[in-house]
């Protein structure tokens, strides 16, 4: 569809894009102070994040998924990951709230950051064409460096923010010379475009032309791999993870991730186009899903195995969020309808829970100014209602029902199955063994917070900010959602199909 | 002729990426990434991309590339860090086997057989007309990424020292 | 010789350069910057080396362009700049913040974050 | 009056949800004598509500009874479907009376948290309830795991010095054990999806298909299946995390642990293992009937060396579940009888043990099984009920334990003679440790700083009673209760018997 019939399509993203020049020119213009500047901003924020969803939900359906020639594809699973994205920048806003891990002066910056980083993550999920997945991942990359390392008490966030530039900026330079090679052995940039190429060309998949492909793959893997945090390119998520301010990580640890499965979905689609119908027929894409697989097992178990020994919540939040990322794999393994539709289960279920335990944390750092797993012990005395929301977060991220996480570990696991053959199932049970080994840990936050008594006098943890109220207000719907998810389901249904 | 100067051009550029890897002076290192940043210019009127040429000496041998040794100055702090050595050596071997196996592979794909280009292709024209009908969309979201550098200087570099 | 016109004068009438030629430059340039990414502990030349692999993607974006006569790569290479131009700005002014407050920009002394 | 048309035919969701709603009360009453009042409402009245319902259930019917069915996820065919037949109403009366029971002894005897301790029982009776009344795999597999939070909290909270680690043991154990339950359960829903083309997760409709299922498959199913109950029941060798757990847990803990959690698994393989994978059952009949002699020695040789009656206890159990795994891999008849009836016996009499254990130590603050000496004059009551239970446990004649063992050992005898022998030896041996135990414990010289002990009070004599009363009625006159369970049993058996 060519440009300007494209736009309709296009609104969430216009809107966050206006949301954001509005958010800048209104700070550099006129400087409110006081109350204006401190609830209205965010409410200016949220309004347009708000906007860009109604226009998300209204969205004209189109016949051709293709829009402004080919940059752009919408279809149902993007239109759920930009729903993600939108949601998960909106309860970072509100995460926001209060925060002092953000500088008062330049909380107006970060919100407009924040509405640049949702618009960069709506058009990473529906880019069709090589170019706008390098665009959008870099709008979403250099927003993401330049916010972890917003918080200005100290060193630890511009620390996280330079590492987070340096592994981000090779990550990016290799994937770029990945989509150079592409480029030359293509002739082509849009994905459809590779896809025919891939299943006519015959120099392409036979002999010296099929290894040349692996390999620029491997190198937009690597991309791809750095922005959801699979191993081995997840180096820097502690680091990053554990100095950004923390309603920030908690929008990194959800929202890149969410954009960068979809990514990595409509590649693999592009390709193949026919892993998302029959994924037993691909057989020419049966490196790339063995690469994946690989990168999925070895992914899940790193995060796993390493967030045994961690101590500090957020470095042990962020171990955990590359073993989802090995989950998350497993659904775009599977491929076909389910695959898709399970990873956009997981993402739901996991931007709700994950949302919610960092949550927790931005609350107890408030009044204790730690994230030890230390200050956590007695939680469940000194403050019982969030206490017991990070254990219903702990329980789901473990997979355990009746929680939404158990729900979406088994439609992971599902897809798997459902595709048949014994490495298939291998991998499923590879998932499942290591959803065992996080019990171990999350167990322990759970010990700290319910099993433990705290040493000494613990500073009292306040209920009363945004954080815990989220915290809590998201405890609600991840244990709801565990007993009656038809609306989990229906994601499923609605956001399986991939074009 | 243009052989020759492909020749000399690209063992400038390699040597100037060789040199801003291993001076133990960060000032050196900034000029000699600049003597490889004018030599890839060259290397793309070569290859017919005269617009692209005049940006990267305009950008990156001029923007970036001052923006660079204006940090490495201003902060005047000790930057004679020894390297890591045997990383050196390792990856040395490494991205020796990795050249191999690039160039080798490619070679089995690609033909050498040089293509006679449309009228006028690379020039400001071509590229402009290619830029604003078909790319115009990355092209605005270009502006989104200067527009975050821009508030990433006025966040960061306004920073009161804690 | 097939003939062709393209923008320079110089470049003119001359033969084509082979692109295997091109292909190996751009992959030792790549080469040549992940190892000193590598090998190098300053963030500073850590942030250089990551210019050289983003100009050994550009050479083969041109290249290829050539190979295909797609005006595609010359957009591509464009765009590269620019973000270059971004990442650049970013990863120097977070490298200025930090230094005020530490004194270094040693990657290998940052350990406040375990690493 | 008939307790199912009191409740409007929904007496098991009421039996289930119930001890939860009261336990959220627990939890948020303002004082513990209100909490403990909501614990005794909350455990009690289901009791009531069941011991109402015996005369309603029909022995002489097959199916499942008190059948309820909700959709649950239409779309993948999952459905909130609950029933009980004569294999699992027994387990369900059983848990509704040691829960209780449980509650009225630890009255008063709990300082910490004394209302969240209430509530945790309440909410690990609806899971264990849910599980045996469960006809949805994966209604089933919800409360299987749900009973796990709970009972992680009552040993880890309430436990005793290395309740800590011995928590995590269990919880770690039982989760690896329903990882592979969970993956062999999607595979068969897979299964059932490419035989019919529709999604169901219904027990009754799987069993409908396991003639399709390839026998090597269904060996596979089987034994990822088995894996998980048998660490529940626990078989040796998985039996490891079972003496942490019983020996840290509250007393009321490892009476619901012992009495309880361990029939999940023995249930498990009654209700999923043999009619859903007959074939592959079959093909593991050998080892798991290895398995089960062998915890059946071992489990005995083990108590016999401990100096620890809460160890000694729970090593028994080790022993007495072994019998019960053997009987249902007799696939006889008579086997599969002895290992039901052996279940609830088991429930009983190691029950009441360890409450024997946790009122001596309750008193003492010792439980070695040479702190004590004399007993029997100190404390006649204690002396005189912890001897009749002993004496169920060994399998005297006209206490209930003789019954399921004597069964058992029939229905091997039937299956091959050798296992009968072997089980035999089992029997001697539960003899000699646990009247070695009695004989150290009551008798001879009594220990000098063991004078003045209290005997059993009326409120501890009462929650002895009801178990006595069962352990003497199902020792003296068994018939009702096997009838129960006959034509379940048989229906369970019919694709795996000789």
């Amino acid at each position: 569809m060519p440009t300007l019939e494209s736009l309709p399509h296009v609104l969430p993203e216009v809107a966050l894009a206006v949301t954001a020049a509005a958010l800048f020119v209104l700070e550099a213009l006129w400087q409110p102070r006081g109350r204006a500047r401190r609830v209205g901003f965010p409410l200016l924020a949220l309004g347009g994040l708000l906007a860009a969803l109604l226009f998300l939900v209204a969205s004209p359906s189109s016949a051709e998924p293709r829009f402004f020639g080919g940059l752009l594809t919408q279809d149902p699973f993007s239109t759920f990951v930009r729903g993600v994205a939108i949601v998960a920048t909106a309860l970072a806003v509100g995460l926001a709230l209060g925060s002092p891990s953000l500088p008062s002066n330049r909380r107006v910056e970060y919100h407009g950051l924040l509405v640049l980083l949702a618009l960069g993550m709506c058009l990473l999920s529906s880019a069709g064409h090589l170019l706008m997945i390098y665009v959008a991942i870099e709008i979403v990359s250099l927003t993401s460096y330049l916010l972890a390392g917003f918080d200005d008490r100290g060193g630890r966030s511009a620390e996280a923010g330079l590492k987070y530039v340096l592994f981000g900026g090779v990550a990016s330079g290799v994937m770029l010379f990945g989509f150079s090679l592409l480029f030359g052995l293509f002739g082509d940039l849009s994905l459809s475009g590779l896809g025919q190429a891939l299943a006519h060309s015959t120099t392409l998949s036979t002999g010296a032309g099929r290894w040349a492909t692996l390999l620029a793959l491997v190198f937009v893997l690597a991309g791809l791999g750095f922005k959801i945090a699979a191993v081995p390119f997840h180096m820097w998520c502690p680091d990053v993870y554990e100095g950004a301010p923390t309603p920030f990580t908690a929008l990194l640890s959800v929202g890149p991730k969410a954009a960068g499965f979809a990514v990595l979905l409509r590649f693999g689609t592009g390709l193949w186009p026919e892993l998302a119908t029959d994924a037993a027929a691909a057989t020419s894409a049966l490196p790339w899903l063995l690469l994946l697989g690989v990168m999925s097992t070895v992914t899940m178990t790193v995060g796993n195995l390493a967030a045994i020994w961690q101590d500090n919540l957020k470095r042990l939040l962020a171990y955990s969020s590359i073993a989802h990322a090995g989950y998350m794999l497993m659904g775009v393994v599977a491929g076909g309808r389910e695959g898709p539709g399970a990873v956009a289960v997981y993402l739901a279920v996991y931007l709700i829970m994950n949302i919610g335990a960092f949550a927790v944390v931005s609350a107890v750092d408030r009044s204790a100014h730690s994230e030890d797993i230390g200050v956590y012990h007695g939680l469940g005395r000194r403050a019982p209602l969030l206490a017991l929301a990070m254990a219903v977060f702990l329980l789901s991220l473990t997979g355990l029902p009746p929680t939404a996480g158990f729900v979406g570990k088994l439609y992971l696991f599902a897809s798997l199955i459902h595709h048949g053959g014994f490495w298939y199932v291998l991998l499923a049970v590879v998932g499942v063994l290591n959803s065992v080994v996080s019990l171990y840990f999350y167990a322990r936050v759970l010990r700290a917070m319910f099993l433990e008594s705290a040493a000494g006098e613990p500073a009292p943890v306040s209920l009363a900010n945004s954080a815990a109220a989220l915290a809590v207000v998201l405890a609600v719907p991840t244990l709801a959602l565990g007993i009656f998810w038809q609306p989990l389901a229906a994601i499923a249904n609605f956001s399986g199909s991939l074009f | 002729m243009t052989a020759t100067i492909f020749i000399l051009l690209a063992a400038l550029a390699v040597l100037g990426a060789v040199l801003a890897v291993l001076l133990p002076n960060a000032v050196h290192a900034a000029m000699a990434l600049i003597v490889m940043l004018v030599a890839t210019a060259g290397i793309y009127l070569l290859l017919s991309a005269p617009f692209v040429a005049v940006i990267q000496i305009a950008v990156y041998a001029g923007a970036i590339m001052v923006l660079f040794l204006f940090v490495i100055m201003l902060m005047n702090v000790e930057l004679r860090i020894p390297l890591r050595r045997w990383t050196l050596v390792a990856g040395t071997v490494a991205g020796g086997l990795f050249l191999y196996q690039t160039v080798h592979l490619l070679r089995g794909v690609m033909d050498d057989q040089a293509r006679s280009g449309a009228d006028g292709f690379g020039s400001a024209h071509e590229v402009s007309s290619v830029l604003f009908a078909e790319y115009v969309v990355p092209f605005e979201l270009v502006s989104v990424l200067l527009l975050v550098a821009i508030v990433a200087a006025v966040v960061l570099g306004k920073r009161e020292a804690a | 010789m097939q003939q062709h016109r393209t923008g320079p004068a110089w470049g003119q009438e001359e033969k084509l350069i082979p692109l295997s030629h091109t292909i190996l430059l751009s992959a030792v340039l790549f080469a040549v910057g992940t190892v000193g990414f590598l090998v190098r502990r300053s963030a500073v030349m850590m942030l250089v080396c990551v210019e050289i692999m983003l100009n050994a993607a550009n050479i083969a974006f041109i290249a290829f362009a050539r190979h295909h006569l797609s005006m595609a790569g010359h957009i591509w290479v464009f765009v590269v700049i620019t973000v270059a131009a971004g990442e650049a700005a970013i990863g120097l002014a977070l490298i200025v913040a930090l230094a005020r407050e530490r004194g270094t920009i040693q990657v290998d002394e940052l350990r406040s974050l375990k690493g | 009056m008939d307790a199912v048309v009191l409740t409007g035919g929904r007496l098991l969701t009421l039996l289930v949800f119930m001890p939860s709603v009261a336990g959220a009360l627990c939890a948020l009453s303002r004082s513990s004598r209100a909490a403990a009042v909501w614990a005794l409402l909350g455990s009690g009245v289901p009791l009531i509500l069941g011991a109402a319902a015996v005369c309603g259930f029909d022995a002489s019917a097959a199916g499942f009874q008190w059948v309820e069915r909700v959709d649950w996820i239409p779309s993948l065919g999952i459905s909130y479907h609950m029933g009980v037949d004569g294999v699992s109403w027994p387990l369900v009366l059983l848990t509704l009376l040691l829960t209780f029971l449980s509650l009225v002894y630890s009255i008063g005897r709990i300082q910490n948290a004394t209302r969240l301790y209430y509530a945790s029982f309440l909410w690990l009776e609806t899971g264990l309830m849910g599980v045996f009344c469960a006809l949805d795999m994966i209604l089933f597999f919800v409360f299987w795991e749900w009973v796990l939070i709970p009972m992680y909290f009552i040993i880890g909270y309430w436990g005793g010095a290395r309740r800590i680690y011995a928590a995590l043991k269990f919880f770690l154990y039982t989760m690896l054990g329903s990882a592979f339950m969970l993956v062999a359960l999607l595979v068969t829903a897979h299964l059932y999806h490419q035989a019919t083309g529709a999604w169901s997760f219904d027990w009754a409709d799987w069993v409908a298909i396991r003639d399709t299922i390839d026998p090597n498959l269904q060996l596979w199913l089987f034994s990822a299946f088995a894996f998980s109950f048998a660490i529940k029941v626990p078989a040796w060798p998985f039996h490891t995390w079972l003496p942490d757990a019983h020996t840290e847990a509250p007393t009321a803990g490892s009476v619901i642990l012992a009495g309880v959690l361990l029939k999940m698994g023995a249930y498990g393989f009654l209700r999923f293992g043999l009619p859903l994978f007959p074939e592959g059952a079959v093909q593991a009949a050998p080892v798991m009937v290895g398995l089960g002699l062998a915890g059946i020695l071992l489990g005995a040789a083990a108590s016999y060396v401990q100096t620890d009656l809460k160890k000694l206890v729970a090593y028994s159990s080790v022993s007495h579940m072994g019998f019960v795994v053997l009987g249902i891999f007799s696939f006889t008849l008579e086997g599969a009888a002895g290992a039901t009836i052996q279940m609830v016996n088991h429930g009983l009499s190691t029950g009441a043990l360890f409450l024997m254990v946790g009122i001596i130590y309750e008193r003492t603050h010792k439980r070695g099984v040479t702190d004590f000496g004399g007993l029997a004059k100190t404390m006649p009551l204690y002396a005189t009920v912890s001897v009749i239970l002993v004496l169920s446990s060994v399998g005297l004649p006209g206490l209930n334990g003789f019954v399921g063992e004597f069964l058992v050992i029939a229905g091997a005898m039937k299956a091959r003679p050798l296992y009968a022998f072997v089980s035999a030896l089992g029997v001697i041996l539960a003899a000699v440790y646990l009247l070695s135990m009695v004989r150290k414990v009551f008798w001879g010289e009594a220990n000098a700083n063991l004078h003045g002990l209290s005997d059993l009070t009326w409120r501890e004599t009462a929650v002895f009673l009801p178990l006595l009363l069962f352990i003497v009625v199902i020792g003296v006159y068994p018939a009702p209760f096997l009838e129960v369970s006959e034509g379940a049993l048989k229906a369970i058996l019919e694709g795996v018997a000789p």
